[in-house]
């Protein structure tokens, strides 16, 4: 009969008008200031540098200045200038440094793919989202200060794929280590210096272990 | 199943005595081979191809342009120039070492709803990049061919006679170059930003030549290209230029950030 | 030149049309609806001419959102394309990645491992679930329902979207498949939140149903308007959900049978009229047996890696060549073809956009119909700006 | 000089509680304070306070009903609606007056200034005459007529007048579309909304609103109240009127000349500011006289619903029903989609007119049956209900004609 549909549609608003008064599932929105929505690990951003330790992290930065993020960025929104010097890594190893590391996050579309291309595990992606400022100039344009980040502050941000970096890392370290002893007890004079530069050995599975491993 | 694509050649041109159709092997893994039509007869063709109960190609997926210009072609003839033979590609990459005119191609990739098969790709090829550049529109065969060609029109430049309705689709009426080819340059506009891009600071220097914006601009740029004044980046000073665009060389603190 | 005469031609095309001057007509109206409209999804624009509330003349105009995404395809890294293929289709980004990596993968030959494809699989009909349940909230706005179906779909997309944050990172952008597999691997609690999801969605679907489909307004409203012939929509190369409307049995899944889809089962859909009830209703039919598609999916999710062993990331450089590979997006079919010339960056970057495709026939549909029906019969086509415009 | 007495008719025929203290405090206020003034301008003091008081009384009404429209909308669609102003966005009607107050009022150069200026101002003022003849209480009915129906739909009819200025002298094609389209709206839906209580006018014997409200006294059976819905041709003649009146206030569904899909705001596109707001005022004054209208005539005025609730005060029970009617709009606009134009005229012409006729005949017949008792009294019942279901049914069908839920086949 005409207007069963109509009466219908009433039936169902009405449901949801009381719904959501008691039913969680029919008042699905959260008030945002006060309450926040828990990030999911994975979430991304806008990048940000790892350094070592959060005292000294302009001396103990990951990235060597390699340019492959800078070449690989879509939008062309990372701007690298590697040092003429070298100085020591967290490891203690020489290495050469970004001089200037920027990053225009008003450019940037946090795709992740300089974090996918990166041999050294020195770039991930932030979950900082409350970021508007008044200057669309340059308080938008991050340099490595602000960039940097502790390694703790990866932990606890993506704790899972943090510790399967550190893990990686501490691996590759041992490896460096055991190859440079097992190099320099035979013949101490030369030891290897890997080269800092996209050359760089990495572990094939790294680009594919964004997340979670496999169950 | 499908009759091959040189089966589909060999009877086009037993149906179109006068007309060309050249086989273009694909070297790729993809091996999705292709027919060059001749110009003069490509319209009647496209309605065989349309209208043939053996291939019945009623649906026009994909119409697009490439630009092959004069200088490039020594390098890409890998993919474009065909193989008389038809064998396998290797043969190809190897006997293609001359130079050729350029030209602007339109590739078609035909599907059969009806009797589910395809692609076949047809491509069109113009004389030259400058005066022939025209092509019949399969329009009239493929309702689909309409915005997609006026696209092609639009991009590459391309003409398409007997299309319906050829104007610009997604530039505005009055731009006058074709974007997608390949010796395209973008028009010299710029709005200042502060990014460190050495070519867009060189951009910055042309637009806003000593005063203006040249100032926050040099700032930055000091900063970042010379390795001397790398610490000046972490001290503020606050530079005010004429166009009232204040900058500062330390942004403000980020909130949130933990 | 060729003198082919047109089986189907362009209404109205370039000429202008027959006013009718006499005192009771008075003159037509020329409108211009958008790029600002409320209801044009975006910056498009159709100039319309009325002869009163009649359409005699529609004439869309595109380009307002062009950024020559294809220049910038042809200027970057084929894996730098994939980001920026997200912002295509920015509802559909995970069916935009998969066809763009299929384009890629038939290229340079990149095999694909089975646990990917399933992931694939699962992702593109959490894509549809969400693009069909935004259509069907974005008509039923068109046709004036102030808002609450589009909650109560948008309510819905927000927990796949969550899924999808959760996943790749990313709500709308998600940048997930690569070439020769996907970027994160789907944690058994990812896989319980999605299967929980596709449990509920068919309660939700009844729910929606039952507040609008039988509605006698909306019947009224879209019930014969802008019917589309299936002769026609073949002619103008319609896909996806309008075209089976019209009767038309295509749909990639099964023609082409990319993937894994070949193992599922399900059906494909099709309506008898064409018309924008139909085009609604095949697509909340299609969101069922999506359904029905990821009940079989998720529990048969294989073990394994997700991605090939042999694919790259870095260094990415196909042989010369081209493919066009495609896929049946939740708009039709969307395609990428691809010329290699053995360079890190594509020499040749093609979108086959469904929107811009199926926009063709706009203004076949909207003739004879009135400026109300214009907005819905837009509606139900389907359009992102993002992927018409490029 | 329009004191109590002047209503006396009114007071005899009120049942208990007529004379309670509540009941008479609205008029005891305006004596004591026009009883201040010299008697000469005592009339002036008090019309002038019955004025004050309609406009201040629904002006707030008004300002919370946008609020509960909002909220009652947002909790249809899921959502808690607007917060954030106040504690539970209770001062967010405030916060939307001062903002419409401080926007920027734009009038497009090529507009018709004098016509553009006066059409939110007209279409105001039109919309608060009606309010003059409603009776809100037992005894609060600001202008008494004998013809005052007549009077309402005049002045509710010259709205329409208003939204049309406001089209054509914007200058603007939607607005001219939305102008075209609201007076179409107009002529077709003035019909059904004035045929759909003559049979009350029929019954009753009177064009006056209290003459309309006493018809509707007295209880059937001891509880039910003998008010028109309560019959079938009185339901049937409600349900034409109610969508009659949806679509006089042009609210959704019926909400065309807006049509914020089609013609973007039609006639409101080229308002801003005050004038904005001004429109949207007018839309609800309209809104809430139709519903104190539909009130009076089909739901016994300010009349209790049961016996023993009349103890309290009239203007209660008015504000009762005025609530629930303009609850109910609220929900069918969160809920339908809108129609076009030529199905809004053939719904008027081809349906809710015609039905509107036979409800007349129907109420002819049970005017004509009043005296059966007994077993007649069933017989009555069921013909008048097969009177106004069967032409509905009947009209129904012709009305959707080919639309109705389609199978679909699989592939």
């Amino acid at each position: 009969m005409l207007g069963s549909g109509l009466l219908q549609g009433l039936k169902v608003t009405a449901k949801n008008l009381v719904g959501s008064f008691h039913d969680p599932e029919r008042l699905t929105t959260l008030e945002y200031p006060e309450q926040k929505a828990k990030l999911p690990e994975n979430y991304r951003n806008f990048p940000f540098l790892v350094s070592e330790n959060a005292t000294d992290p302009m001396g103990t930065l990951r990235c060597v200045g390699c340019q492959i993020c800078e070449k690989e960025c879509p939008p062309q929104c990372i701007y690298i200038e590697k040092s003429k010097d070298k100085k020591p890594d967290a490891t203690g190893k020489m290495q050469v440094y970004p001089v200037v590391f920027d990053i225009d996050t008003s450019v940037c579309m946090s795709c992740q793919i300089c974090v996918e291309v990166c041999p050294f595990e020195a770039i991930k992606m932030d979950q900082v989202f409350e970021i508007a400022t008044k200057d669309r100039f340059t308080a938008l344009l991050l340099d490595r200060n602000q960039l940097a980040k502790p390694n703790s502050y990866y932990h606890e941000i993506h704790p899972t794929e943090a510790a399967e970096v550190d893990a990686r890392l501490l691996a590759e370290r041992k490896a460096a280590e055991e190859k440079a002893k097992a190099a320099a007890t035979p013949k101490p004079a030369v030891a290897p210096t890997p080269s800092p530069t996209a050359t760089a050995p990495k572990p094939p599975e790294a680009p594919a272990a964004g997340g979670t491993p496999a169950p | 199943m499908m009759e091959t694509l040189e089966q589909v050649r060999d009877r086009l041109l037993a149906r179109f005595p006068g007309g060309e159709v050249t086989l273009i092997a694909n070297p790729g893994p993809a091996a999705q081979h292709s027919l060059a039509l001749g110009l003069n007869q490509a319209a009647a063709m496209a309605l065989f191809l349309r209208d043939d109960p053996d291939l019945r190609l009623d649906y026009c997926s994909n119409v697009t342009g490439v630009d092959w210009p004069e200088k490039e072609i020594v390098e890409s003839t890998k993919v474009t120039v065909p193989d008389p033979a038809g064998g396998p590609a290797k043969v190809v990459e190897q006997k293609t070492k001359r130079i050729q005119p350029g030209y602007l191609e339109v590739v078609y990739h035909l599907y059969s709803m009806a009797l589910k098969h395809g692609p076949v790709i047809v491509r069109l090829r113009t004389g030259n990049r400058h005066d022939q550049v025209t092509v019949p529109s399969f329009t009239p065969v493929w309702r689909s061919c309409e915005f997609q060609e006026r696209e092609v029109f639009d991009l590459f430049g391309v003409k398409f006679s007997d299309h319906p309705d050829l104007r610009r689709i997604l530039m505005w009426d009055e731009f006058t170059a074709h974007p997608m080819r390949k010796d395209y340059v973008e028009p010299d506009d710029y709005e200042w930003e502060p990014t460190p891009h050495g070519t867009v600071l060189e951009k910055a220097k042309a637009h806003y030549p000593a005063t203006a914006v040249a100032a926050p601009t040099a700032a930055v740029g000091a900063a970042h290209h010379t390795p001397a004044a790398a610490a000046v980046t972490t001290a503020a000073p606050v530079v005010r230029s004429d166009t009232g665009l204040e900058t500062r060389a330390t942004p403000a603190p980020k909130e949130g950030t933990p | 030149m060729s003198g082919v005469e047109p089986m189907f031609p362009s209404p109205s095309s370039g000429a202008h049309v027959n006013a009718v001057h006499d005192p009771f007509h008075g003159d037509l109206l020329e409108v211009s609806m958008g790029p600002h409209h409320p209801s044009t999804h975006g910056v498009f624009r159709m100039m319309v001419t009325l002869d009163g509330e009649t359409i005699v003349k529609l004439k869309p105009v595109f380009g307002y959102l062009h950024r020559n995404h294809e220049k910038l395809g042809e200027n970057t890294s084929y894996l730098g394309s994939m980001p920026y293929t997200d912002r295509l289709d920015y509802l559909n980004s995970m069916t935009n990645n998969w066809a763009y990596a299929l384009a890629v993968e038939k290229l340079a030959g990149q095999p694909v491992p089975e646990r990917a494809e399933y992931l694939r699989v699962i992702l593109a009909e959490l894509t549809r679930l969400l693009n069909h349940v935004c259509l069907a909230g974005f008509l039923l706005q068109d046709t004036g329902a102030s808002g609450t179906p589009l909650m109560y779909a948008f309510r819905e997309r927000e927990k796949i979207l969550d899924l999808f944050e959760s996943l790749s990172g990313s709500r709308m952008m998600c940048n997930y498949q690569r070439f020769g597999g996907c970027r994160v691997d789907a944690s058994p609690e990812w896989l319980a939140g999605a299967q929980t999801i596709t449990n509920n969605f068919g309660r939700f679907l009844d729910e929606y149903e039952e507040l609008i489909t039988g509605n006698e307004i909306m019947m009224a409203r879209t019930q014969g308007v802008g019917a589309l012939t299936p002769e026609l929509a073949i002619s103008a190369g319609i896909t996806g959900p309008m075209l089976r409307a019209t009767g038309v049995n295509y749909d990639l899944r099964k023609v082409d049978a990319y993937g894994v889809y070949s193992r599922f089962d399900f059906r494909v859909p099709l309506g008898d009229h064409g018309d924008t009830y139909d085009r609604y209703m095949i697509r909340i039919l299609e969101m069922r047996e999506s359904i029905k598609i990821l009940q079989q999916a998720l529990p048969a999710l294989p073990a394994g890696p997700i991605m090939d062993p042999k694919a790259k990331i870095r260094g990415f450089r196909p042989k010369a060549g081209e493919a066009y590979g495609r896929i049946e997006g939740p708009k039709g079919e969307i395609g990428f073809y691809l010329i290699s010339d053995g360079s890190p960056n594509p020499y040749r970057y093609r979108v086959r956009p469904p929107s811009l495709v199926n926009l063709t026939v706009l203004e076949d549909m909207c003739l004879g119909q009135t400026i109300a029906d214009a907005v819905i019969i837009l509606g139900s086509v389907d359009i992102v700006l993002g992927e018409v415009d490029r | 000089m329009i004191g109590a007495t002047s209503f006396s008719p009114l007071l005899l025929a009120a049942g208990a509680g007529a004379d309670s203290f509540l009941e008479r405090l609205p008029l005891v206020i305006r004596d004591t304070v026009a009883g201040v003034f010299p008697a000469p301008l005592q009339w002036l003091v008090g019309s002038t306070l019955s004025i004050v008081a309609i406009v201040a009384i629904f002006g707030g009404i008004f300002a919370g009903l946008t609020l509960v429209e909002r909220k009652m909308l947002g909790r249809i669609q899921n959502r808690p609606g607007p917060n954030r102003t106040g504690p539970m966005g209770l001062l967010q009607p405030i916060a939307d007056g001062i903002k419409a107050l401080t926007k920027e009022d734009i009038v497009p150069r090529s507009a018709d200034h004098l016509l553009h200026y006066l059409a939110p101002v007209a279409l105001l003022a039109f919309s608060i005459l009606t309010f003059a003849v409603i009776p809100f209480g037992r005894n609060l009915v600001p202008l008494e007529l004998d013809a005052a129906v007549l009077y309402f739909f005049a002045a509710g009819a010259a709205s329409e007048l208003a939204i049309f200025m406001a089209g054509w002298a914007s200058r603007n094609k939607f607005s001219l579309l939305a102008a075209m389209r609201a007076l179409a709206q107009l002529i077709s839906y003035e019909l059904p909304l004035l045929l759909s209580f003559v049979p009350i006018i029929m019954l009753a014997g009177t064009l006056s609103m209290t003459g309309i409200i006493d018809a509707q006294a007295g209880w059937q059976l001891g509880f039910i109240p003998r008010w028109y819905i309560f019959t079938p041709w009185g339901f049937a003649a409600f349900v034409i009127f109610l969508i009659a009146a949806l679509a006089e206030s042009n609210r959704s569904p019926f909400d065309l000349p807006e049509a914020e899909s089609e013609l973007i705001a039609g006639h409101l596109t080229e308002y801003s500011g005050f004038k904005y707001a001004l429109f949207f005022m007018a839309e609800y004054f309209g809104m809430i006289a139709l519903s104190g209208m539909a009130i009076t005539l089909f739901l016994g005025g300010w009349r209790a619903p049961l016996p023993f609730l009349e103890f309290i005060p009239s203007y209660a029970w008015f504000g009762a029903k005025l609530l629930v009617l303009l609850l109910f709009f609220i929900w069918i606009r969160g809920t339908f989609p809108r129609l076009r134009i030529d199905q809004l005229t053939r719904l008027a012409w081809k349906f809710l007119v015609p039905l509107a006729l036979v409800n007349l005949g129907t109420a002819a017949f049970w005017s004509l049956t009043s005296g059966w008792s007994g077993a007649l009294q069933l017989v009555r019942w069921a013909l008048t209900i097969a009177m106004v279901i069967g032409p509905f049914v009947l009209l129904g069908r012709g009305l959707s004609g080919t639309h109705r839920p389609r199978t679909y086949r699989y592939a």
